[in-house]
């Protein structure tokens, strides 16, 4: 097919706007963390630019979107890039340049692994992260975005995942929360130590940027600069909008309306709607934003009365808001907005929540599963976590050799 | 000689300055501090989750006179820096030993 | 009409761009407070983002640009994006989706509600500033936005106004200086206090987010990725650079070229070309950018000789370099610009002079006189002010609970 | 020509990216120096965008794109935007308007002269700074931009240059290593004093958005939103993700990976792809990138044991990143990717390395020379750098009266 | 009376804080320092160059108590911040001339 | 034995750092501090109104030894600190009544 100019400067754009979210995530998981571990929480994030910025055109692309084999996995056609060029692809996005397609996917990729880091920081090995990144990458991540996206099984299902609501979020979150119980918690949790937040401007900024490159992450989702774009979009702002405003108002019941607060409330917001943007109208983000805020930060509440130390609540947010975001789209999808969508329990639909539900369950055992094993792997190898002395002294002196 | 250590609000640094500045006190060392009273601070709330900071910015003003000077500076920062709500801070006064001006090498009054 | 792709990239992207501007303010305004009072003031601005995000939608949208009634305010034909789909409209924007100009112009309402909060930082309530927000967003942004760009009389009178001087920034402006002057001045202002700026690198980092989501706003403005853009686009940035470094100069003049200052200057070219920039040759954005940091220059210092404690100089830069660029659009306007607009004075047309003057009058005083009615209506009920203890301890703690 | 909406969104978008990378060099280089002269480092590139942007329009385009003289410099037929409207150039990106173009390359010569300064921190006069500036663009930057890019000797040549490598980076690099020698070592420098970062994390933020903008940088200089750009966008981003990594790996294997580090080596990488990006295969980014990070690391190691005190490295970074990814060029072009470019080395075209070679000299001396001539006269009328009182209380104050 | 200095690690405030609370010590100063004991601190590398960071964050202390609360004091800060590592810091005690609270113009044990 | 307060110029403390550490004083904390000294600082202007920054930064370094060892830690300080411009600094000396290491509740010279 021919490409669409228009098209393609809105997914290279797009592309652009989602490779800022991961500066935007170091940012907002900087914030959070203890003034000695700043650097180094910063640095989980942005090594994802560089590591998994080369895997995937190495040999990630090919696994997650090459030829199917047998629903599970891509094929080796498109390792190096091999056959990616500037025609646009048959199957995907068939308006714009293939490589235009693989890089936009590449960013998902590079955010998902930097999302996990928030379950670890303060205490993992840089060594240990960079070895699980890879291995995870390679065993959890490509497969996943294979069965949803690239033809995989998920795909023929007919689950429904606009934006990577399953890909990206569930399959982070899952993951977090598994290696944050290999890891035990960070020294000094729950036993006195102030883990308050170093630096909470940075969080807003953080947040703000993830805002502004979520954009690119949903609406680029559309693959054109189509009305289902703007759908996805108008969806977008309305869900984070509300969710913010509604995580304010929980916090100030209970307390205060804090900044983090409102920053945590849109990150919620933009989570749940996620996988739905593209196949509601854009006013359900309204009851999905308020369910987003109401769910995330009461499970985060209940999380922070276990002794489970996730640390930055990836699970909460991203695991759990990412569940409801994928059981949300099951309830309002509206095949009126999107031809290649369904309808959900609310347009009479019921069967797509049972979908929605198993490609759900499948996510939470496959990523909880793989990370598990492959972070006991780490763990008796070279080692999950730096030793007592280092913590104490900080992961930023002693993992980075700097300080902020 | 004597060094006064005046843990003050942050917003009555700049009148307290400015008095002294009049009484020709010019010299002097600031730094930021965070500093608790009686009343216990402010418990805070993070996220979900809670944690207290109960402590309060000041500033710390540390000013080193001769022992003559003394009455009239602890004065001027009591009067000043006084806006009778708690938190305005204490005075602290300790005897130095010695002064030495770095770039003479002076010691002693001369120093100061 | 046919959705043009090309054109619906711009305006998604435009509208992220503008969406950022609320952080970059909410940094830019963060940075000039005192540090205890930094994230109360970065809060101010990104509440507007859930607040204002959600109203939009659910009736801001169409009291602005719904059916008109008596050229006053619009109808309810847009309520809750009744009828506001992936379609263009019939009337505006017609070649992307009705969805997209409905953005669009939403992020234009949440920057007005925060830029006003710069004056009435470091002493009002929170609650106070919630319920401001929302009174002041229904009958005064909306109204006024009807007026001037939905149908309502301004646009029929034939004043010029391309991308919300009017709507965004005099409005603004004079709706900060009636809140400033019924709050009262900051305690200690003017009374030996340090009011320096906190954070002199997030004025830097504020200002340049701004000058980035600007060409969103100005440009955005457009509607179509067409020439007329490309003409806002480089108006916007000759009127900025020169103001900018004419700041630096005249703070030279008298004193030293200051960091602040020039981001000061550049806010303030900003301001002025907006009602200009798709009217006028982008060359004007010279004598525009000129006269915009003379004026505003000279105004800050004047009202920073009054008692008036309108403390981020929304004013002096909003409302006066507001109103100098609707003037300066009378003056400068060239009809073989834009086929809609008019030629001005220097181009033989006073006349457009007196109907830009007439409408700065209108605003001016409607802005002012509502602002002070809404808010003196709080005063006495809620009350607009903290206490005094909570002034002195400051507003992060005492409002937000949190410190940085 | 018509005009492609779609390529226009994206060079004006471009063109707002390409401004970002300013303040986010601003960030980047005011993150490295003592927190004395932070302000006045950020300002030293802030400067550029006013001052530039102003020169640019009044007679730089002209000087740089206008007719062609003796293939040395432009003609005066765009001085003030003359002749430059919202049809597109018969000559330059014909299918957008002749203003996006002008823009697009504007953005360019500002951030050239910005990083410049990284050169000149914590010793030069801010009002030195100023008049370099302005003579420098006029007499160094136009004539080359107009050699490489507006039809001048070198465009005849058949060297090529994607996207800035000669232009931007080698020659700012060059200039910045004559200012270095010409001014002097800062005071302490190799003497004990501390001369490490203030504010690491601005380090990344700046690099953060280095990275983004570059993709208007590289992609944008397709001049369309076509597979070109798309190829320039990808292998901007593989040669960004390596040598990040790589240089994270270098750091590794003497010390610690650290986070300036991974900044720095990803810059490099941006660097070094930027004169190839349009004119190879995607995946060559990523042998280009390891030879960024390994060239661009020893080289710096170099430098750092002279005497030269070249504050932050432009030299190292751009000077000679620049040469190696002109070379590069030289080695993997491949005209399949390009029909404007031609075969490369590996591609049997061995004379390509020749030419780039050959521009490559031309440029380094030019840029060296001028640099020091126009410096030595500022040096004799009104000195380069600050007293020495002035330098030991920092620039912040003594030059810009004002502190972080 | 005399004011007690003492250098701690940042993760050990807490703890000492909440400690000295149970006893009714709830005043107190708090600033960030940096400090090196007899280790000598790490050394760091920046860039391609190597620049040296040997110092640590940690917390200082300050307490004015009458004398008679000198010993529990000391004793709660050392059982609290102890570690056993190398790291945990010191503490320092000096006389103190004079106390004054700000506010009510006090002196001496009524002003703590 | 001596408590050492010296509030020195920023520049000038790593230079002092690497004298001392020579001389085998490697233990000290340290902070940023304001300082203002006879010279008045410096008036600053901001966006279109002027408020004054009188204060430069300074390290300020802290110093327990034991009283023989007093006069070098004084020498060496003077000698490397002094650039013979305004602004070198001060020294102050005072007595101190007790020390203790955290980690062994060593007491004395034991704990320096
Ligand atoms: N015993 C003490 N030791 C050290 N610092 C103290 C002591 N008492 C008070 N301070 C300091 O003085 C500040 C003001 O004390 P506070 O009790 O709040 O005010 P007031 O004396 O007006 O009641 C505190 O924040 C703390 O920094
Ligand atoms: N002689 C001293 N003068 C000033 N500060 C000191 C002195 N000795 C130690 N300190 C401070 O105490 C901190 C802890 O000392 P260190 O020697 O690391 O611990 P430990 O006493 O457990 O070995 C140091 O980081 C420093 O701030
Ligand atoms: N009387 C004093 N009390 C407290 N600090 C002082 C005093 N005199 C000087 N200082 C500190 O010493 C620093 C250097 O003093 P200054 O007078 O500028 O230098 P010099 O002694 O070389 O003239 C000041 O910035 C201030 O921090």
């Amino acid at each position: 097919m021919q490409i669409n100019n228009g098209d393609n400067a809105w997914l290279l754009i797009s592309s652009a706007l989602v490779m800022l979210m991961t500066p935007g995530l170091a940012l907002f998981y900087g914030g959070m963390v203890r003034r000695k571990n700043m650097l180094s929480t910063i640095m989980m994030s942005f090594m994802a630019l560089g590591l998994i910025g080369v895997l995937w055109v190495l040999y990630g692309y090919s696994l997650s979107f090459g030829k199917d084999f047998g629903g599970v996995i891509g094929g080796l056609n498109f390792i190096g890039l091999k056959n990616v060029g500037q025609e646009p692809s048959t199957i995907y996005a068939t308006t714009v340049p293939h490589l235009t397609f693989m890089i936009f996917q590449g960013m998902f990729a590079i955010i998902t692994v930097a999302l996990i880091t928030g379950a670890v920081v303060e205490r993992m090995k840089f060594s240990a992260i960079l070895v699980f990144s890879i291995i995870w990458f390679t065993i959890v991540y490509c497969p996943i975005a294979h069965w949803v996206w690239g033809g995989g099984w998920l795909t023929n299902l007919g689950a429904l995942d606009f934006a990577g609501g399953n890909v990206v979020h569930i399959n982070a979150g899952m993951s977090a929360l598994a290696l944050a119980i290999l890891l035990g918690p960070r020294k000094g949790y729950k036993n006195g130590a102030n883990m308050g937040p170093a630096n909470v401007p940075f969080i807003i900024i953080g947040a703000s940027l993830l805002w502004f490159g979520w954009f690119g992450f949903n609406a680029g989702s559309a693959l054109t600069s189509s009305g289902l774009a703007s759908n996805a979009f108008v969806a977008t702002n309305i869900s984070a909008a509300t969710a913010a405003l509604c995580w304010m108002l929980l916090n100030w019941f209970y307390y205060r309306p804090t900044v983090s607060g409102i920053a945590t409330g849109a990150v919620a917001g933009l989570v749940a709607i996620t996988p739905a943007a593209g196949f509601i109208k854009p006013i359900m983000g309204i009851p999905i934003g308020i369910g987003a805020s109401i769910i995330c930060f009461y499970i985060m509440r209940l999380r922070n009365k276990t002794r489970i130390d996730e640390s930055l609540d990836v699970w909460a947010i991203h695991g759990i808001g990412g569940t409801w975001g994928a059981l949300a789209t099951g309830i309002f999808a509206n095949i009126s907005v999107n031809s290649a969508g369904v309808n959900g329990l609310i347009n009479g639909n019921p069967i797509l929540v049972g979908k929605q539900l198993l490609s759900i369950i499948v996510i939470w055992i496959y990523s909880f599963g793989m990370t598990w094993i492959i972070g006991k792997l780490i763990d008796i190898t070279i080692g999950l976590r730096v030793s007592e002395t280092e913590e104490i002294i900080g992961l930023d002196i002693s993992q980075h050799g700097e300080s902020i | 000689m004597q060094k006064i250590e005046a843990i003050i609000r942050e917003d009555n640094f700049n009148p307290i300055k400015i008095a002294l500045e009049e009484k020709g006190f010019i010299s002097m060392t600031v730094s930021d501090v965070m500093g608790r009273g009686k009343q216990k601070g402010i418990a805070l709330k993070w996220r979900a989750a809670e944690h207290r900071i109960e402590f309060l910015p000041k500033k710390k003003i540390e000013l080193v006179v001769e022992d003559n000077d003394l009455q009239t500076v602890l004065d001027i920062i009591c009067k000043t820096g006084k806006t009778g709500n708690i938190g305005d801070g204490k005075i602290f006064v300790m005897p130095i030993a010695e002064v030495i001006r770095i770039r003479t090498g002076d010691k002693g009054t001369e120093a100061l």
